[in-house]
């Protein structure tokens, strides 16, 4: 119950965050409408913002927050994030713009274990930024990705151990 | 803070441009995604973050960095289902050795 | 205006770029490709509306619509993909 | 909540994104008179983020209008719309004129309020259009 009532206040001050950027505004009148607005909308998707853990056997299903993220955290990853789209977005640009355009598409899938389904979420969308590859399916935690070269294929997946991205996200939520 | 903001611009110009020729020059639709997903969003968010240094510090440019969260959250995902589609109707990549 | 004059050439650059999409919405050749290039025109024109506003000296106003057309566009996209999806006929 | 709306992936970001869409929809309805939009626009993300809620959430989701309630709530919407231009027609004035609406506050207060109720009305017609549209495409599909 408390866990609820933490969440439902981080979802409704976030909302009225939102609200006062957006306004810009100050007034008594319209800092109320807001208020109000960002409370009646937390509690409304309060209802579907639990969600239950990836299932692996043998663990016990866990209930997850969606906004419950490791906020600070959340920080120098994205500055690395960006960075590596950066180097992505210059790869591309390199193959488009190469007469022979030497690219070897293939399809593979690898595996990562981790219960909380955000940090599933964070990890598929900061694949599809990065080099080269896109995540086509995600089943339970096995991920179906499309990979633009084979350099592409293995700095995610490597034949040994486990690749820069899928690790960082994994220290992220502590899994 | 201006010159700072036109190289931004620039960028983003040059990469939404690479992105449009991919979708154009790429042989097979994953391929084809690669280009949109990656190229558009850097590119999209390049010159919006560039037009929010040149607007200065205020509520339209903190917007404007809402839209690019947005892009950022938004294109993937977009990339994503387009691709689970394909891939799940039965459309088969290219690989590059003859068909 | 030195800086108008650069907004207005790279408007009219993006605005090329969106029509050259419109090469592989019309060329197919599957009906995921040109959901593709439709999406790749809806992102475009997010900055075209941004920019265009930036013209007109009136950003606070096309900035809104430019949020609200990248939320539609991006859920109908979601939507037509999932709508699509797992019918025989890619070819459209 | 076992079972999920497409991927995961799909099904997280949704429940992230759908309270953000409905403050921008709230947002763009009140500030309709000085930036753009307004009713149609509002009625739209509304929609949307029903139509989505009920994807992600299915029958419990709290804002769960479907079906024959959306025509309903079509018609109330309509019929918010007429009321406000029948009112200022019944004291006098033509229709939709707000300067004449019985209130006891200054004109451009009684102007701002008709113009909110206005658009409420549209925002919940055009949201339950859309819900009834979906529910349609549906419905064709599962026959």
């Amino acid at each position: 119950m408390r866990e609820k009532l933490i969440q439902y206040s981080i979802l409704s001050s976030i909302l009225f965050l939102f609200w006062v950027i957006f306004s810009g505004k100050l007034d008594v009148k319209h800092l109320m409408i807001g208020a109000v607005t960002a409370l009646v909308i937390a509690w409304i998707c309060s209802s579907f913002l639990q969600v239950s853990s990836v299932t692996t056997p043998g663990i016990p299903v866990k209930e997850y927050a969606v906004f419950n993220l490791p906020y600070l955290k959340l920080f120098p990853y994205l500055g690395w994030l960006l960075w590596e789209l950066v180097k992505a977005n210059v790869d591309v640009a390199l193959l488009v713009l190469n007469p022979q355009m030497p690219i070897s598409p293939q399809i593979f899938t690898f595996k990562k274990t981790m219960s909380n389904p955000v940090a599933h979420m964070i990890l598929a969308n900061s694949i599809t930024l990065t080099p080269g590859t896109i995540t086509v399916d995600v089943q339970e935690d096995v991920y179906t990705i499309h990979a633009l070269t084979e350099s592409a294929a293995l700095s995610l997946a490597p034949l040994a151990g486990e690749g820069d991205m899928p690790a960082r996200v994994g220290r992220l939520f502590n899994e | 803070m201006r010159i700072l903001a036109i190289f931004f611009l620039m960028g983003g110009f040059f990469f939404t441009t690479v992105a449009a020729l991919g979708v154009i020059r790429f042989p097979d639709f994953y391929t084809r995604l690669h280009a949109a997903g990656k190229g558009d969003t850097l590119g999209i968010a390049l010159s919006i973050t560039g037009l929010a240094l040149y607007h200065g510090f205020n509520l339209v440019s903190l917007k404007l960095m809402f839209i690019v969260f947005f892009i950022f959250l938004a294109n993937p995902i977009g990339t994503h289902v387009l691709s689970g589609a394909a891939y799940k109707t039965g459309i088969r990549p290219w690989t590059g050795k003859g068909e | 205006m030195l800086q108008d004059k650069f907004f207005t050439v790279l408007l009219v650059g993006l605005v090329v770029i969106a029509f050259s999409m419109l090469f592989r919405v019309f060329k197919g050749p599957t009906v995921y490709d040109r959901l593709n290039g439709l999406g790749v025109i809806g992102t475009d024109a997010i900055l075209i509306l941004i920019l265009w506003g930036f013209l007109q000296k009136r950003v606070e106003m096309y900035v809104d619509i430019a949020l609200s057309y990248a939320i539609l566009g991006f859920i109908s996209l979601v939507v037509l993909a999932k709508f699509l999806q797992g019918k025989g006929d890619a070819d459209l | 909540m076992n079972n999920r709306f497409g991927t995961i992936v799909l099904d997280i970001s949704f429940r992230v994104i759908i309270p953000f869409i409905m403050l921008y929809g709230v947002y763009v309805l009140i500030h309709g008179e000085d930036s753009p939009g307004g009713g149609f626009q509002a009625g739209a993300l509304f929609g949307i983020a029903v139509v989505l809620s009920r994807l992600v959430h299915g029958e419990q989701a709290i804002l769960n209008v479907s079906g024959d309630k959306a025509l309903i709530l079509a018609g109330i919407g309509t019929a918010i719309y007429g009321s406000v231009g029948v009112v200022t027609l019944l004291f006098g004035g033509n229709f939709l004129e707000y300067g004449t609406l019985p209130l006891n506050i200054s004109e451009p207060g009684r102007h701002a309020l008709g113009i909110l109720a206005i658009e409420l009305g549209v925002t919940i017609c055009v949201m339950s259009t859309i819900v009834v549209i979906f529910d349609a495409l549906v419905g064709r599909e599962e026959e």
